[in-house]
């Protein structure tokens, strides 16, 4: 793709964040919510993006860190008060690293269908953990009756109660953890697992102890998803064992792949798209799961990179349609790819 | 209220002194402070109950029956049409903060029915409940913490708490001179509620639970089990599962020998809709449950026949709670001529309600917001559920932790 | 004693029935290199399948060899107009296709017969059980089904060991081109591979049904268990699913009485475990 | 052969089930020359030359690089002690750049690339290696294409390039000219002498004009064991290779 084609995209992802910011103003309060569990599922999308389609690790247990959080939160927040947000963030968020940490050291040696497994086992472990533990909340889950409270000293910094208010940290959040992948991605820790994912063998030849590598990726991924597992304990106000179960790991799989992986934007729109799809089928008839089955195979058969494959050959096409009615010659080849 | 959900809803009470300004402060000025008044615009009906997986029988039955109610008066509710909204709940508690807030906020349904995940219950109950929101119309979920430390001003339930069906079902054990019994159940909310219940019926009648054992959810391969129940030789087995598991848990209990030396008790559920499935196996198993098919008052039997009319097979427990909570709701509407946006007036309304003739007979709603029903004593015989007295009358769920009780 | 033979029994009658369902699974992954998500969707299919037939022809083996070739049809076609269009892509998209496949499955399941809970009669002449002890007995049709599975089992032992195709079955699962180079048509043989599997998952539902029952989503649950014992047993191999079958069904029941607390996880602990100390599973290659 | 000894094997022993695929082969190798391994398909040189860069593990015996035993390390640390290697099948990053593959190799120089932070195309150290492996292996004006695009000789060309990017000290190459036409091995062979002048170079090669052309010691191994190892000169000269090898080979091609 040359360089025309990706500012092209750029151009088409600002607009779309532009429509984002403005949403809160003009859409349904209803939607306004179903947007915020969009950008929740785009965090938690991308942080898998960065294990499927930048380490070459397909994880079928990543609902695991999502749903932990979301429980550790629950945990760490008193009876009848708001917790800080200074408090239980880093909790919920090492807490989580934690438990990646722990099950990365023994998955991270497999690959392959095997490592789609350990990760489903070791979630389905967690799942039941939660499922029968009683002072938990049992199948039923537990509740975090408040959001957490964002205060400097007794100054009240943003109050997440506020709709709008929330809307926009968690819109804050899904922009600080794109730019945040993307720095990695750029580093030299991000060239490593990129070598890992398009040749592990070759990337230890060269020097590289990838078993180390390939566990940082998937402690980050994990501690991402645990944000947005701490997001969505706020936003729902509810955790239960249904968060961490397959269902939920499979939908995050899902949209990864119908959004395109390995281009991070890509995941976000499939959160969108897949969370938006699930709501209006629902409208449309009672048979909607027959609409999405028959949606998941036609993006499967005709849109072989997801939504961004989609959006890069439209820009490309946009691109040579207007390169040839406006200049003689086609635009030489630049270095290839949006840093 | 067993000790489960005590960490997760014990914080309700104060919830609903001081967080009801913050729920309030949460939606903002959006939300309208009363909802469409008016003899010509529709009651909106939404909807949040399983239509896909393994309870989608359950909620194909509450709704068909909550249609068929209403379509046994006039068709319309206090003389407004109908327009109903349903969403299938997946029985996912992820999905139900969103399912409530789609029906509550953007449908702004003027009475909400569901759910049958006592999780979803909650999450329902605590976005509907600290606000002037929808009233809530549980037709099934049996969370005794719905009508306990949940209960509302606006929550209501149609069907029955997990102790209500379970507790006589211990007495009847012990009354059948039983000794000793073992409890098996999945491990979850309902399961544990209702094993509970059951047990502490059985004790306090002088028998004695040697074994409780609880089965992963939603697993089906109980062998082992029935080994264990086997070479524990208890007098009598108590138990609760439902749908698929119930099928499989009464076949393969007879396949195993055990039906004819060890007696086989449960919350009706254990035969209630899937006794045709369980066929032979199923025969002389006796249950409890508020509701009895072959009772006689001429309300179920006028019930039982539109229902085979209307969709070519017979009702159960559960279109029985279908069936009410449209009547609850539509006996409530009858009361404030039809205007859905007298919230206090509706409350008052059901909380007094008395239904002299329902197919499960009389029943009344407590302070709690749960029935007051009777307990039946049934037994499998031809297939058919057959009464055989009533077990408990005009049962009262004790209501642990309700401040309205 | 007696109650540790018997609930040794039960392991193994329930790994018998595991290994039915997870040999079209491994078959269809080490031949084809396909994730089908789908495999539980057939499994639930079948048993849908078997209870309707024998509805309409009144005899429950009838049923079967009536639903087998609807079975095999059904994965025939699916393979052709679908799964087909991917082998040259990521596993991935498999994943993701058959997982649309499991949603369209169940919507036609509900679509055609309900959301009911049914059952098929055990078939009379199985309809009776041995006593084991005072107490308890044991259920002929169970033993039927082991002994069923066992023939399936020594079916495909000697299918691939010793025929034709099991040796382009050995040889693909290991070399693709050396397949083709044999002057096989691959795509013929893939479709043929694919619609046995899902027929192996289909009988094994209508094996199964009388024992348990028919209902809606009941091929979720098995789809997870059937994984794992694939993945214990190593993916591809006919002796790993049966192994691995073997190790669930007793990690299961064993699980169930001596550690009731952490029943649930015992069948995951277990698949944990074996993949730390073999990443590929027991008779997986490296 | 007074040179000092970079790398030693004592007994390197390595079995696949019941085959010996490297059979006690004990061979010492030494600073700044170009050592050749030669013999027929099977006589267990690539497995030796995995043994060496620790791909595959050993059964018995060890590895000694200047001084210290290698025999368990993993091959990461292999390769920051300095023995870069080439594989006979090409084994690159296809959907990278030229730059980007070797970036990885020269990058791997950094004392640890777990770095977040600064984006990795400010290292300039890193880039100046890459720089110079791409100009040594004759890819400096195809830096910014695609690998899987190129020729397959670009793409052993890559391959060699890749390895020198990790600046090491000994080269172990698995037939670089395997697959490749007269004019590309030309050039291949014209690099590698250019390589001999300072690194030390473990070559296994089929082409023996190649062979002769660059190699001052050789090591015939036939199924696993070495038959015969010395100057150039002398394996020319003995029977034994003739009769069990050399003979063969010129029937062969």
């Amino acid at each position: 793709m040359n360089t025309r084609a990706s500012r092209l995209i750029r151009y088409f992802l600002i607009s779309n964040l532009l429509l984002l910011v403005a949403f809160p103003w003009v859409g349904e309060h209803f939607y306004v919510g179903l947007v915020m569990n969009m950008m929740i599922f785009g965090i938690l999308a991308m942080s898998l993006d960065l294990l499927i389609g930048y380490t070459g690790l397909v994880s079928l247990g990543h609902a695991a860190y999502y749903g932990l959080a979301g429980y550790l939160l629950a945990i760490i927040s008193p009876e009848s008060e708001a917790v800080s947000i200074w408090l239980a963030l880093p909790f919920c968020i090492l807490g989580t690293a934690l438990a990646a940490l722990i099950i990365g050291w023994f998955s991270v040696r497999t690959s392959g269908i095997y490592f789609i497994m350990i990760t489903l086992a070791f979630a389905q472990m967690l799942f039941y953990y939660f499922n029968e533990n009683t002072d938990l909340g049992g199948s039923d889950g537990i509740f975090i009756f408040f959001k957490p409270s964002v205060t400097l000293g007794s100054i009240t910094l943003l109050d997440l109660d506020n709709h709008i208010v929330f809307y926009y940290f968690i819109l804050v959040c899904m922009l600080l953890v794109y730019f945040l992948l993307r720095m990695l991605l750029a580093s030299p820790f991000g060239q490593v697992i990129q070598g890992i994912r398009a040749n592990e063998n070759r990337t230890r030849a060269l020097g590289y102890p990838t078993f180390y590598y390939k566990l940082v990726s998937f402690v980050i991924a994990g501690s991402i998803g645990g944000l947005a597992g701490f997001l969505e304990g706020m936003h729902g106000g509810i955790v239960s064992p249904g968060h961490l179960g397959w269902h939920e790991s499979g939908l995050i799989l899902m949209i990864v792949i119908l959004g395109g992986m390995g281009t991070l934007y890509g995941p976000i729109m499939g959160a969108f798209a897949m969370i938006f799809l699930q709501d209006w089928f629902q409208e449309i008839t009672v048979h909607w799961m027959l609409l999405m089955g028959v949606f998941v195979i036609a993006v499967v058969l005709f849109l072989p990179r997801g939504i961004a494959g989609l959006i890069e050959d439209l820009a490309a096409k946009l691109d040579k349609s207007v390169t040839d009615s406006n200049r003689p010659a086609t635009q030489k080849n630049g270095e290839s790819g949006d840093g | 209220m067993p000790k489960e959900s005590r960490k997760g809803f014990s914080r309700r009470s104060f919830l609903q002194t001081t967080a009801a300004a913050v729920g309030a402060t949460a939606v903002g000025g959006l939300m309208p402070a009363s909802f469409a008044i008016g003899g010509s615009s529709k009651v909106r009906i939404g909807i949040l109950l399983p239509y896909s997986g393994t309870y989608a029988m359950l909620g194909n039955s509450i709704t068909d029956a909550f249609k068929l109610r209403v379509q046994m008066g006039d068709g319309t509710i206090a003389g407004r049409e109908v327009e109903y909204i349903p969403i299938d709940s997946e029985m996912s508690v992820p999905k139900a903060p969103q399912n409530t807030k789609k029906l509550v906020d953007k449908e702004k349904v003027d009475f909400l029915v569901g759910p049958v995940h006592s999780g979803i219950a909650a999450v329902m109950a605590k976005l509907v409940g600290p606000r002037e929101g929808p009233i809530m119309i549980v037709p099934n979920a049996g969370s005794n913490a719905v009508t306990g430390p949940l209960c509302a001003d606006n929550i209501f339930r149609t069907s029955f708490s997990n102790w209500q069906p379970a507790f006589p079902g211990g007495k009847v054990m012990a009354d059948d001179g039983h000794k000793t019994a073992i409890t098996i159940a999945w491990k979850y909310a309902a399961g544990m509620q209702m094993m509970d219940a059951g047990k502490s019926a059985f004790e306090q009648n002088g028998g004695k639970v040697i074994k409780d054992i609880q089965v992963p959810f939603p697993n089906v391969e109980f062998q082992a089990n029935l080994s264990e129940i086997a070479a524990l030789k208890p007098d009598a087995v108590f138990a609760f599962f439902s749908g698929g598991g119930a099928v499989k848990f009464v076949k393969d209990y007879a396949a195993a020998g055990l039906k004819d030396k060890i007696p086989l008790y449960g919350p009706g559920f254990l035969t209630e809709g899937v006794s045709k499935a369980q066929g032979a196996a199923a025969e002389g198993i006796r249950t409890t449950l508020h509701y009895s098919g072959d009772l006689e008052n001429s309300a179920n039997q006028a019930f039982r026949r539109a229902y085979d009319k209307a969709y070519g097979k017979m009702p159960n427990v559960f279109s029985v709670q279908g069936y009410d909570a449209a009547a609850l709701i539509i006996n409530a509407m009858t009361q404030v001529g039809g205007d859905s946006g007298a919230t206090g007036d509706l409350i008052n309304a059901m909380s007094g309600a008395k239904f002299p003739d329902s197919p499960r007979g009389a029943w009344h709603m407590s302070a709690a917001h749960n029935p007051v029903q009777n307990i039946y004593l049934r037994e499998v015989r031809g297939g058919k559920q057959k009464l055989l007295g009533i077990a408990a009358k005009d049962l009262e769920d004790p209501a642990k932790g309700c401040k309205m009780a | 004693m007696m109650t540790f033979f018997i609930q040794l029994l039960n392991s193994i009658q329930y790994g018998f029935l595991l290994f039915l369902v997870a040999s079209g699974l491994t078959l269809v992954f080490g031949i084809m290199g396909i994730i089908n998500l789908a495999h539980g969707a057939f499994f639930m299919f079948g048993a849908y399948l078997v209870y309707w037939l024998t509805g309409v022809v009144d005899n429950y083996f009838v049923g079967i060899l009536l639903g087998l070739p609807i079975m095999l049809v059904m994965g025939y076609v699916i393979e052709r107009l679908a799964i087909a269009r991917l082998y040259q892509r990521d596993h991935l998209y498999q994943v993701l296709l058959t997982y649309g496949l499991i949603l369209i499955l169940n919507e036609l399941q509900k679509i055609l017969w309900g959301s009911d809970f049914y059952s098929v009669p055990v078939p009379a002449v199985l309809d009776g059980s041995i006593a084991l002890t005072e107490t308890q007995a044991y259920p002929v049709y169970r033993l039927f089904i082991s002994v069923v599975c066992m023939l399936v089992a020594a079916g495909m032992y000697v299918v691939i060991a010793r025929t034709r195709l099991g040796m382009i079955i050995r040889a693909g699962s290991v070399n693709r081109e050396m397949v083709q180079s044999l002057g096989i048509n691959i795509n013929r043989f893939y479709a043929i591979v694919f619609s046995a599997g899902a027929a192996l998952a289909a009988f094994a539902g209508m094996i199964g049904a009388p024992v348990s029952s028919v209902y809606p989503g009941m091929g979720d649950q098995i789809l997870i268990i059937s994984f794992v014992v694939v993945v214990i047993g190593g993916i591809g191999s006919v002796k790993g699913a049966f192994v691995g079958a073997m190790i669930i069904g007793l990690a299961d029941t064993f699980g169930k009485v001596l550690i009731p607390d952490f029943a649930s996880m015992a069948v995951y602990a277990t698949m944990a475990l074996i993949l730390m100390w073999r990443p590929q599973g027991l008779f997986g290659r490296a | 052969m007074t040179a000092e000894l970079i790398l030693e094997t004592r007994d390197l022993t390595r079995t696949f089930g019941a085959l010996v695929a490297v059979d006690k082969v004990s061979l010492q190798f030494r600073r700044g020359q170009v050592h050749a391994i030669i013999g027929p398909n099977g006589a267990g040189k690539t497995t030796f030359i995995n043994l060496l860069s620790s791909d595959i593990d050993t059964s018995f015996g060890s590895i000694h690089f200047n001084g210290q035993d290698i025999t368990d390390l993993p091959p990461d640390k292999v390769s920051r002690l300095g023995i870069g290697r080439s594989y006979q099948k090409t084994n690159i990053f296809p959907e990278f750049s030229c730059l980007q593959n070797c970036w990885l190799g020269a990058q791997s120089r950094l004392p640890t690339s777990m770095r977040f932070v600064r984006p990795a195309r400010l290292y300039d150290e890193v880039r100046e290696h890459a720089d110079k492996a791409l100009r040594d292996c004759g890819l400096y004006q195809r830096r910014n294409t695609v690998a899987a695009h190129m020729s397959y000789g670009e793409q052993r060309q890559l391959e060699i390039g890749m390895m020198l990017a990790t600046n090491p000290q000994l080269l172990l190459l698995d037939e670089p000219l395997a697959g490749m036409g007269q004019e590309e091995s030309f050039e291949i062979i014209e690099l590698l002498k250019k390589l001999a002048e300072d690194h030390t170079l473990i070559l296994i090669e089929h082409d023996m004009d190649a062979v002769f052309s660059i190699a001052q010691q050789l090591t015939v191994m036939v199924n696993g064991q070495v038959l015969e190892t010395g100057s150039v000169e002398q394996i020319r000269n003995s029977k034994a290779v003739h009769e069990a090898y050399l003979g063969e080979d010129e029937d062969e091609s």
